[in-house]
């Protein structure tokens, strides 16, 4: 089941969303208050294109308890119907997500929203904390067509960084660490991983000072540019219309279809 | 009901699900009772800045900001494929404005059409004249009532606002006013402050609170509708699971809609509209019709002070 | 505040701390701000039969039926013990009646009594002349208001139903009328069915909700008072931490009251207390005054619909 | 700290209440649906006389979960500071505090209410279904005092049955067990045990039919009965009224401080 999507201009093919009661595989603490979490959903793992992201919640029968659902990227597919997904405990609802035991089940509804669309193009990736998660799914399915992206992760601090052993193993890819602090890898904002003279297209994902700092770049040396925002999300299939964010002709776009992935030529940069 | 067959007593609530086209890939809509679209009104709306929702203790808050394509384009985009696509699922159109006028014109221009059963009137929004809302002003609300009476005769729904000293009022004036029926209720204003930040989370500053937070008041609600009209109702808030919707039934709902807790579960609908069914069956009930309102006092009961 | 000292800005909402006596076994209550007594009505009530009390999802109902010694009682059995145990906690009496004689009756009668700072009127009750309740009514809630001040000097907040298309015309009339203060908010009507049983769970059908089920609408109602009046606040509903209470801060209110919360953990307005001095301390806030009210508009934010 | 309590006519001293966050030491299913509990709580456990209650609850932190505390039978004190419950899940609550884990922690608030008065009487006990956790904790008092109770226990099936086992090595009592369908024990309702030639003091707690069949045995036998009543409860503490149930005197009696132990004759049994 492939449609072209509801959201407008939107190129690139997607499945059908479905919506799945998953068992909670494993989970393991990959670096300060992060988890990374695998699903048994052959469903969302076989249609899931990286960039694409999935809504994650306890369902309505848990006893006392009341969570929306919360959006995470698609960190991850595995041949097996696994489905990956790196959370970072922040407030209420992701970090009673990350309670969530092997054996346990959630609700997962997905895939969602626009993939990158990288067709046949060169591409860097830049990545800003979690923002790392869209793209060690995609480096893992270049590796497995035998193809290279190039990687740049950055984070506060060595204590944030999630398991390079674990990256290298999913994505057959080393990313190029930056931290605030130079605790691990190079010190510096990921931004300074980027090259000037290269012509590859720029795949962004991570806090939006990272995403406007890459948009001016790009903007600067004529790049490519595609990046993921995060807004708010009520359904994410397209009906609340809670997730919008300004488009580059001043309408509200729903991220959670028409995004979350966005050339930034279609965004509104100044009210990002 | 309505003149027509509703194949569940479970509908889609209004801003929740649409114009119906997501769901239908996610939950087989023609085995639930229907929805209700997304609101319409006479030319489109841009809606509200983000943050547009966010959680809140037990539900949610939204200000969307009523955004819409208009009349033309609901007729042009959406109507479609709710005509082409949903054979035993009933349709009401939500419908908004922001004076009689406004109301009067969507109906007339959507009554011709065909797609969709009946309307469901969206009081809770600003009259600009006389800067009330429709739903909290008795007189505007019995004017807009008599009004859109005169424009179809097609089911004519009106759902209450919880916002007023007593729905019941409410509930008669829409009856005596010509309305067919009532859906009860809408959300609640609310707003969340990001301490933080110092400032509403929510773009516009407040919205509308929803979710089983609300159930409670919507039962209430739907209670008093029932001790002061006749009009059959669509109980709607807060409702999870098939207990919560029967809360709604005997309290005098004959349909219930289901608005947030999709968000949770898209299922939701479906499990609560199996739910009902399993329990009728289970108490030997043969029609729910035989629930509606027939709530019994409890021993002892007598007049109360509810609160306190 | 009040022309008086506050240890700190939480104190025990009215109903969930008695006459404080019971608390003081658990909680220092003179290291929090104080707190609101259960209603005192002129006569004894007997209240309403059970159950009093049930849970909500996020939140409770609560029917006692203003159950209470009524105002000689009160004197005799429950304010020696706040006058003798009492050093630096404020105490507010809330006060309910069925007209504004048996109000003003009650201030009169206390007026002249030590042992507590000033009123806090509950108008969440019904008139028995008219038949609405005194805090709908905006012409009944005039009159109540400006009647009670020409009773008495102490401080004089009117606590606001939130059953009211807006507070903000209700905080508006209670200042014009010479009230003190505002409370925001009561509870909201509410009712649980016993499916199983085809009853009100609650003995008087239906009851008030509190809880955090409540939260956001309690702050919307305390930042519209704030919008339309220059009245100090006591911000209640749902507040379970001091984020929350926060919230009700920069929304308007200069002080908080903890009621549900405290079933739930006894130790909550004390926790609140903490919560709310440490936020200070890490934010380099002199004083909580200078966090009152003081929301910033989002940016690009404009006049915005909030619902829907 | 002992008071004689805030209720009305109450002659049995208690002490006054306390909360505590208390680690659950562990948790077995005794029964279908039945969990005996031991919290680590020392002050709770050393002022609780039988007859007493704790409002057991999670407290405000849990993320997404909310839930009102709901009163529980002291079942059982340990020398080491526990206290032990015996909780069957039935409601939304109920089972929200049945999944608790040893390690995690609850709240507790007590020990709360009236104990029963049985200074040097003679004693029955009789208990439908969890209505037998008070008495666990009375015959244990007994037995550690060297003397002796009558214990009848009646449950609907051996099912339901909690392990004589355990409330063997608790009590140093062997209860007199009668189930509905005689799956175990003696075949009938518990208050076949009842011996009309006695005289000693009757107690009971269950469900209210069989309060009503105690009191109206009591009553033509010219026997002393008390019964722990159930009734909603909000504070467990007195101040929210929460909790009456009819007295005598046609007025509403608070059941957690006046009760939950209440002589007979103090209710009216119309309107139990
Ligand atoms: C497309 C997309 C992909 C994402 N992928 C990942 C990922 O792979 N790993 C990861 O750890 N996080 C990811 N996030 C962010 C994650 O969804 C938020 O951290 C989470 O929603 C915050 O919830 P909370 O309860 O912890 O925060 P709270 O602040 O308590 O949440 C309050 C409300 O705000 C919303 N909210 C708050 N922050 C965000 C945010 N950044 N994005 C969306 N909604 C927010 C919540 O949904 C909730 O309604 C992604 C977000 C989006 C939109
Ligand atoms: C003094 C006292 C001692 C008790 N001792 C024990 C014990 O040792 N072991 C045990 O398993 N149970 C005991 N109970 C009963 C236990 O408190 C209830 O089973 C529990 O409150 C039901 O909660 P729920 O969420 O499962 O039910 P729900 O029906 O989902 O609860 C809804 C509401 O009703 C109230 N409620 C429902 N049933 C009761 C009830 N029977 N008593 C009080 N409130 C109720 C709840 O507090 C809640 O507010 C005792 C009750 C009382 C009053
Ligand atoms: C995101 C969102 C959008 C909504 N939009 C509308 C709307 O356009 N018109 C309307 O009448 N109600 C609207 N509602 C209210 C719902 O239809 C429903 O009355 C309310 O959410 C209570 O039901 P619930 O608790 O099941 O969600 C909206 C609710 C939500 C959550
Ligand atoms: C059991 C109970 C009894 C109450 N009794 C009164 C009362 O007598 N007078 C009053 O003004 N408010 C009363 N209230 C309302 C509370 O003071 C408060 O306004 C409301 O519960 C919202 O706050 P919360 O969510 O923190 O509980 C009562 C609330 C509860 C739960
Ligand atoms: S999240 Fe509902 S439309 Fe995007
Ligand atoms: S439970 Fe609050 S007074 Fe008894």
């Amino acid at each position: 089941m492939l449609s072209a999507g509801a959201g407008g201009g939107v190129a690139v093919e997607r499945a059908v969303p479905v919506s799945r009661r998953a068992t909670l595989l494993s989970t393991r603490l990959v670096a300060r208050d992060t988890w990374w979490q695998e699903f048994d959903c052959p469903d969302i793992a076989a249609a899931a294109r990286p960039g694409q992201f999935v809504m994650l919640g306890v369902g309505l029968g848990a006893p006392g308890a009341w969570l929306l659902p919360r959006p995470f990227s698609v960190g991850w597919t595995g041949s097996g119907g696994e489905v990956g997904i790196l959370l970072r405990a922040y407030g209420q609802g992701t970090r009673a997500l990350a309670k969530l035991e092997a054996g346990q089940t959630a609700l997962l509804l997905g895939p969602l929203g626009r993939p990158f669309d990288t067709e046949g193009a060169e591409v860097e990736c830049i990545a800003g904390g979690v923002g790392l998660a869209p793209f060690i799914f995609l480096a893992a399915r270049e590796a497995a067509a035998g193809r290279r992206v190039r990687l740049i992760y950055g984070e506060r601090d060595a204590g944030a960084v999630f398991d390079p052993g674990l990256i290298a193993r999913l994505t057959e890819h080393d990313p190029e660490l930056f931290t605030e602090d130079g605790s691990a890898g190079r010190k510096g904002l990921v931004t300074a991983g980027l090259d000037p003279a290269s012509n590859a297209l720029l795949l962004g994902c991570g806090p939006t000072p990272l995403l406007r700092a890459l948009e001016a770049f790009a903007r600067e040396h004529g790049r490519g540019l595609q990046v993921s925002v995060e807004e708010h999300m009520g359904c994410g299939i397209g009906t609340c219309q809670g997730c919008v964010v300004r488009g580059a002709d001043g309408r509200w776009v729903k991220s959670c279809i028409e995004g979350s992935v966005f050339p930034a030529e279609e965004l509104d940069w100044g009210a990002i | 009901m309505f003149g027509a067959e509703f194949p569940s007593p479970v509908l889609l609530a209004s801003g929740t699900c649409g114009y119906g086209q997501e769901y239908a890939d996610l939950i087989p809509l023609d085995e639930i009772g229907g929805l209700v679209t997304k609101a319409v009104s006479l030319e489109p709306r841009p809606g509200n800045p983000p943050h547009r929702v966010a959680e809140t203790p037990g539900g949610m808050i939204n200000a969307i900001g009523l955004e819409n394509p208009g009349l033309r384009g609901f007729i042009a985009e959406k109507l479609p494929w709710l005509r082409e696509h949903l054979r035993r699922a009933q349709v009401f159109v939500n419908v908004v404005g922001h004076s009689a006028e406004d109301f009067a014109a969507v109906v007339s221009g959507l009554d011709g059409e065909d797609g969709f059963l009946g309307y469901e009137i969206n009081v809770s929004c600003p009259n600009v004249k006389g800067g009330t809302m429709f739903g909290t002003d008795e007189r505007a609300l019995a004017d807009l009532v008599a009004r859109l009476r005169g424009c179809t005769e097609r089911p004519l729904v009106i759902k209450l606002t919880p916002n007023v000293p007593d729905v019941g009022d409410f509930a008669r004036i829409c009856e005596e006013a010509g309305a067919d029926g009532l859906s009860a209720i809408n959300t609640f204003p609310g707003m969340v402050v990001d301490v933080a930040r110092r400032e509403p989370l929510i773009g516009s500053r407040s919205g509308g609170v929803s979710g089983p937070a609300i159930l409670p008041m919507g039962v209430y609600a739907t209670w008093r509708a029932r001790q002061t009209c006749e009009l059959p109702i669509m109980g709607i808030g807060g409702i999870r699971n098939a207990e919560d919707a029967l809360q709604y039934v005997l309290a005098g709902a004959c349909l219930v809609q289901i608005g947030t807790a999709s968000f949770v579960d898209p299922g939701a609908a479906v499990a609560v509209h199996e739910g009902i069914s399993d329990h009728l069956r289970a108490n030997g009930v043969a029609r729910i019709e035989d629930l509606v309102g027939v709530l019994r006092a409890r021993p002892g009961t007598g007049p109360a002070i509810p609160a306190g």
